[in-house]
């Protein structure tokens, strides 16, 4: 077995939010609760879930651009936690990231062939001759023609400048890329070019991706393994043939019931089977037991006792008392 | 091919199609060439006495703006009296600007209790009434050219602060800032390179704005005769005179109409700016 | 039976920075008592200003409708009074719109707001509207409806809020609902609630719903018949299999090809086939010369696309395109 | 209930506020150049040596610095600002005197601008290009531009001069000897011109300010909303824009009070109102300290309060803040 290239270990990212009173204590918000994961090389971990699921924070605090507050990553071995700043920088040179807002992604005061150079100045990469070089065999890559390098980003539509900020990432050819929901702003004509795109670049170099999205079918087409998250902790975890054909937690057969597919016509009288009610509970004030027994069709009395744990059930990992067939 | 445009650029243009704006501009440069060269082509003493006391304007020929209460001649006086007003104006502004920004940006870039203290302080400014506390500082410390600025701009930089930390705490949010530190940016190349260049747009505005208003303060000052008594300034002319209006107006009204023509063509150019750098409004 | 609501030939044109634009150039579309229509397209396309539209509610100035009819039973109301419109509108065409969090007043309570729109067009005291509002929010399922006709928006989720207007527009029992885009800004369950909802609502009252999305998933969930809409143009019409399965324009081709279809051979291990893309992106409105607005997009335009427009033809169901149903 | 705490919370920081302005006093006056004894001696017109000790032990100038401060402290919170040098009164006596006709003149103006303003703004915004929109953008930046001081001069040529329809100066006429509704209309006759004065330099902010406020919410997605109810443009801009677009104009009034005292300043100056701010001319002119420094003590303490007055009806104003919302 290989070992896994990005690997989190009861990751915990906590914010404090205001006081209650003057001198109270600060009220702790605990946006990501002991989430483990690994992504293997070559491969595409998806983290899925809806808003507040805590998807991003735990992406962000395994590179070290958000705090974390407990548990250790190691990438390639090394324990990204307790690196020092300086050793940390060194390490960015092969973990990159691609936003989820091409307009805001992208320094509006730089030519976009600067925003693409910056990480190779920035971590000293190749001679500083060759760097021009470097950056218009990138343009190249993500489909964009050099002559545009010398352009600014508001003169390119949403899908150029999302395949400027993936050529930013692949400049200091890291070995994992962070997609943070990169295709969601995007029109889905555009959406398509995009993810093919990404999976080419993989293929070509393989990278390895950790991948977030609220779109399960983005997430069906790119992801190889898929984590699925509910207020800042996975439920279920598992390739991508057993979560879509065997979901075992009822959240994500929630989440695969709730997402339109083409395949659902009105016309052949389609209705929902069931749908959750309700919205999230507030993270403020988590229940005692699972967190998603306040909505979920088949709680019963421990689910609101007791908080499950992650377990093998069949070739997936769930945490729930009673899991799906 | 496509020509690179960059933003600033755009907003230049911009501002370049936005008539008031610049017919501000072109008066302000007008003003202004009028007061640092002015004294090359009419080279007077404004001291000296040229007529009788309270001449009207075109009384005399010569004398187009007519003599103040001492018979010293109104247009002479106006050409040496713009150069303090905008000594004062610009180096008070460039102070507020210079302290509201740094003010601003450590409190918006690094928040928690370094922006707690310095909102504090920026509150407790705000609370003193300006001009009275400029008063205070230079009826206590001798008035001069220098102590005047210092005090305009020790008054005024709050307000900068404010809006320079406020658009810190919008742009620290987002992304490009964040893919700034994923490729492995500090935090001074961030303030300076990365959040400052975004944050500029308002904070030049603010700054011609308040050039504007260090003008009127100094105006203020000077009105109330806590200028430099070695200088001439507008604002110290419309007090000198202000005792003999209801004889007569003018020497109060025209070096009033100075200060505002000056202030005028400024804040022309400073909404013209505005303008141009948030389109969003000028397409409603 | 007589169409609800009909546009024939609208245009409406926008003053913008580039001169005047065309943003609709003659949309003709039928909504039919009871059913739901969709209408579907890439932002800038200008499904919202259909829906705009179809509400007498083009912002003047910059826009203008320049041209065309929309008859709303029977009656032409391009050429109402302002007085009718403002009759019509909450009362017999109700909206609902896109975000939630913004669209509905921060000031006041939700319930002051459902009530206002309910004394507006109903002889009733303000008892009586307080008492209908209780059930209103009953009906759209939020749970302690008294307590929460007394919250302000800010203190609801986005999913109540679009409850709450949805309570809102069906408070007159309106004949026509437009919901734009009325779950883009939210999470999927909630949008899956907010659907079943429109879809209740449906049943319970015969309203017809015009639906405004750029999602083929809600399309084919939602609506009985489909409009394609493309740089201000309806460029396909037909029922929404039709649209689906035998989509004649090379656009709403690439539109169903390019999306990553849930649960299409999800226990496969393969990897799923590259998705089909559509080049480029919409063309801005002032750039639009006389050809097909599409061409510079599409696989199988030629000479003849770049200089015709073409006219809105039945080839099975009504298509605009010089190659319809040919594949590249 | 949390509105009482609210309240006892923000006087608690206004007081800490009026604590730090009282030791900045205290300090400004110790760096200024200069023995302050010799500064008080000079205004008493000689100084002999042992005037001078009498003085610093009377003023506790002989002392180190941290107990002066304590004591000026501890004479602050008994209300004790000091004697003036030039009249030779208490401060607080002085300024308590000047304090009502300062106060009068700035909210009237600040009445009349907010008013008129906002009703400016609310009509010329609903044509964002019609004749009134660029009326109230002129106007705007000409009253911006204007200084007060000046713009006071030219009222008072003008409408005293000129066309003598108002007292050139003073509070009320010299040999006036009516009462009661007679001395306040005689009152508020004399204060038509200062009051207009510092009215139009806020006016021009007032209206230019709600212009953009309502021009902002008239394009937010609930007044599409409002419209979409059927509502007519009236209701609309009166009841849903209106409620909103107060919510910028109040932030800036806020900031206003500050300002407002300085205006005030000037325009008392020109018009001679026996105000605080003539009376800090007056003390500048005679380098009376004390009175300077107490008036700047109590313009503070206003600023303060008005803005805790602000933030009250803030929250009054806006349900988001009022119900703890985000």
């Amino acid at each position: 077995m290989t070992t896994p290239l990005l690997s989190a270990r009861k990751l915990e990212v906590s914010f404090e939010i205001g006081r209650k009173g003057f001198f109270g204590k600060p009220r702790l918000l605990r946006a990501v609760r002991g989430v483990d994961f690994d992504l293997m090389p070559g491969r595409t971990l998806g983290l899925v879930g809806e808003s507040g699921s805590g998807k991003t924070t735990t992406a962000m605090a395994a590179i070290r651009l958000a705090p974390s507050t407990g548990g250790s990553v190691s990438f390639e071995g090394t324990d990204l936690m307790t690196l020092p700043a300086e050793a940390m920088r060194a390490q960015r040179k092969h973990l990159q990231v691609i936003f989820q807002d091409p307009y805001s992604s992208l320094n509006p005061r730089e030519r976009v062939g600067a925003i693409v150079r910056e990480p190779l100045d920035l971590m000293n990469v190749g001679d500083p001759a060759g760097r021009d070089d470097r950056v218009r065999e990138l343009f190249g890559l993500v489909g964009l023609r050099p002559d545009q390098m010398s352009l600014f980003p508001h003169q390119f539509s949403g899908g150029q400048r999302q395949r400027i900020s993936i050529a930013r990432a692949l400049a200091t050819n890291p070995r994992l890329i962070v997609c943070d929901e990169p295709v969601s702003a995007l029109d889905v004509a555009i959406q398509a070019q995009i993810l093919n795109l990404l999976r080419r670049l993989q293929d070509e170099f393989g990278l390895s991706y950790l991948f977030i999205s609220h779109d399960l079918g983005v997430v069906q087409f790119i992801c190889d393994d898929i984590a699925v998250m509910y207020l800042g902790e996975i439920v279920e975890y598992a390739d991508r043939p057993t979560l879509f054909s065997k979901p075992r937690h009822p959240y994500t057969a929630v989440l695969l019931e709730a997402a339109p597919s083409l395949l659902r016509r009105k016309s052949a009288g389609y209705r929902r089977a069931g749908m959750v009610k309700g919205d999230l509970p507030s993270p403020m004030n988590l229940p005692k037991g699972c967190a998603f027994a306040s909505r979920c069709p088949k709680a019963q009395e421990r689910c609101r006792a007791e908080a499950p744990v992650l377990r093998d059930v069949g070739d997936s990992r769930v945490a729930c008392h009673f899991p799906l067939d | 091919m496509t020509k690179a445009v960059s933003p600033l650029g755009e907003a230049w243009g911009q501002f370049l199609r936005n008539k008031p704006a610049v017919a501000g501009l072109a008066l302000l440069i007008v003003i202004v060439g009028f007061v640092l060269y002015g004294h090359f082509l009419f080279n007077a003493d404004p001291y000296r006495i040229v007529w009788g006391p309270l001449t009207a304007p075109g009384e005399r020929e010569g004398i187009p703006l007519g003599t103040d209460f001492l018979g010293r001649d109104i247009f002479v006086l106006l050409l040496k009296g713009g150069g303090p007003t905008m000594a004062v104006g610009l180096s008070a502004a460039l102070l507020t600007v210079v302290i509201g920004i740094a003010m601003g940006a450590l409190a918006g870039y690094f928040g928690g209790w370094v922006d707690d203290l310095l909102m504090r302080l920026t509150e407790f400014f705000q609370v003193l009434p300006a001009l009275l506390f400029a008063m205070v500082l230079v009826t206590l410390f001798a008035p001069s050219l220098v102590t005047i600025s210092f005090a305009i701009g020790i008054v005024s930089w709050p307000g900068t602060a404010r809006l320079t930390r406020a658009e810190f705490l919008r742009i620290r949010e987002l992304e490009y800032v964040t893919a700034a530190r994923s490729i492995g940016a500090g935090n001074s190349r961030i303030i300076w390179k990365v959040i400052l260049p975004n944050a500029l747009p308002p904070l030049i505005v603010s700054a011609a704005l308040t050039v504007g208003v260090a003008i009127l303060f100094e105006a203020g000052l000077s009105f109330l005769g806590l200028g430099d008594p070695n200088t001439i300034s507008w604002g110290q002319m419309i007090g000198q005179n202000r005792n003999f209006l209801l004889e007569a107006w003018w020497p109060v009204a025209i070096p009033g109409l100075a200060i505002f023509f000056t202030v005028f063509a400024v804040s022309l150019v400073g909404d013209g700016l505005n303008d141009a750098f948030n389109p969003k409004l000028r397409s409603r | 039976m007589s169409p609800l609501m009909s546009l024939s030939d609208l245009r409406v044109e926008f003053d913008t920075r580039h001169g005047r634009v065309t943003a609709l150039s003659g949309i003709s579309l039928d909504v039919m008592p009871g059913e739901t229509l969709g209408i579907v397209g890439e932002s800038g396309c200008g499904k919202s200003i259909t829906a705009l539209a179809m509400m007498g509610l083009i912002p003047n100035p910059p826009g203008h409708v320049t041209g065309g009819v929309i008859e709303f039973d029977g009656e032409d109301i391009t050429r109402a009074s302002n007085r009718r419109l403002r009759q019509l509108r909450g009362r017999d065409i109700a909206m609902i719109f896109q975000e939630p969090m913004t669209s509905l007043n921060p000031v006041f309570t939700v319930g002051d707001q459902i009530a206002e729109a309910i004394l507006l067009h109903q002889d009733m005291s303000r008892a009586e509207a307080d008492r209908q509002v209780i059930e209103l929010l009953e009906t759209v399922g939020i749970p302690e409806p008294e307590a929460r006709a007394k919250s302000y928006p800010h203190q609801l989720s986005g999913g109540m809020r679009q409850r709450v207007m949805i309570a809102m527009a069906i408070s007159c029992r309106p004949k026509l609902l437009i919901a734009d885009e009325p779950t883009t800004a939210l999470d999927v369950t909630v949008q899956a609630q907010i659907f079943d909802l429109m879809r209740d609502i449906q049943a319970k009252f015969g309203v017809a719903i015009v639906l405004i999305t750029h999602d083929m998933g809600a399309i084919a969930e939602m609506t009985d018949r489909v409009a394609v809409m493309y740089a201000g143009r309806v460029i396909e019409q037909g029922t929404s299999d039709q649209i689906l399965d035998t989509p004649l324009h090379p656009y709403t081709r690439g539109l169903i090809g390019c999306i990553p279809v849930l649960g299409r051979a999800a226990a496969s291990t393969d990897r799923l086939p590259p998705l089909a893309e559509i080049p480029g992106v919409v063309p801005p409105l002032h750039l639009l010369g006389d050809g097909c607005a599409f061409a510079e997009r599409c696989a199988l335009a030629d000479d003849h696309c770049r200089a015709v427009r073409p006219p809105l033809d039945d080839k099975g169901h009504p298509v605009a395109c010089h190659h319809a149903g040919e594949i590249a | 209930m949390a509105m009482m705490r609210y309240i006892l919370q923000r006087l608690l920081y206004g007081l800490i506020l009026m604590l730090g302005v009282v030791v900045l006093n205290f300090f400004l006056i110790h760096a200024a150049p200069g023995d302050a004894a010799e500064v008080i001696a000079g205004e008493m017109g000689g100084t002999t040596e042992e005037m001078m000790a009498q003085i610093r032990a009377h003023y506790g100038l002989d002392q180190s610095i941290m107990v002066q401060l304590w004591i000026y402290l501890k004479q602050i919170a008994m209300g004790d600002l000091g004697t003036s040098y030039h009249f030779n009164r208490p401060v607080t006596e002085l300024i308590l005197q000047r304090l009502g006709p300062t106060v009068m003149l700035a909210l009237s103006a600040q009445l009349i601008a907010m008013l008129l303003g906002v009703v400016l703004g609310v009509l010329s915004s609903r044509r964002p290009q019609g004749i009134l929109s660029g009326f109230v953008s002129v106007f705007s930046t000409v009253g911006y531009a204007a200084p007060v001081f000046w713009t006071g001069l030219m009222l008072v040529i003008l409408f005293a001069v000129w066309i003598p329809l108002f007292p050139v100066e003073g509070y009320v006429s010299a040999r006036f000897r009516g009462t009661g509704l007679a001395y306040a209309l005689n009152v508020a006759w004399h204060l038509v011109l200062p009051a207009t004065t510092l009215g139009i330099l806020f006016l021009a902010q007032y209206a230019r300010l709600s212009r953009t406020a309502m021009i902002e919410v008239l394009g937010a997605d609930y007044i599409r909303t409002a419209r979409a109810k059927g509502l007519g443009e009236g209701k609309v801009t009166f009841n849903h824009a209106l409620r909103n677009a107060v919510l910028p104009i109040l932030t800036i009034a806020g900031l206003q009070f500050g300002n407002l005292i300085s205006g005030a300043l000037l325009v008392e100056t020109v018009f001679n109102w026996p105000g605080m701010g003539r009376l800090a001319f007056d003390s500048v002119l005679r380098r009376d300290y004390p009175t300077l420094l107490g008036v700047l003590f109590f313009a503070s303490a206003f600023v303060v309060l008005a803005n805790l007055l602000t933030d009250l009806s803030y929250r009054f104003a806006d349900p988001r803040i009022r119900t703890g919302g985000r």
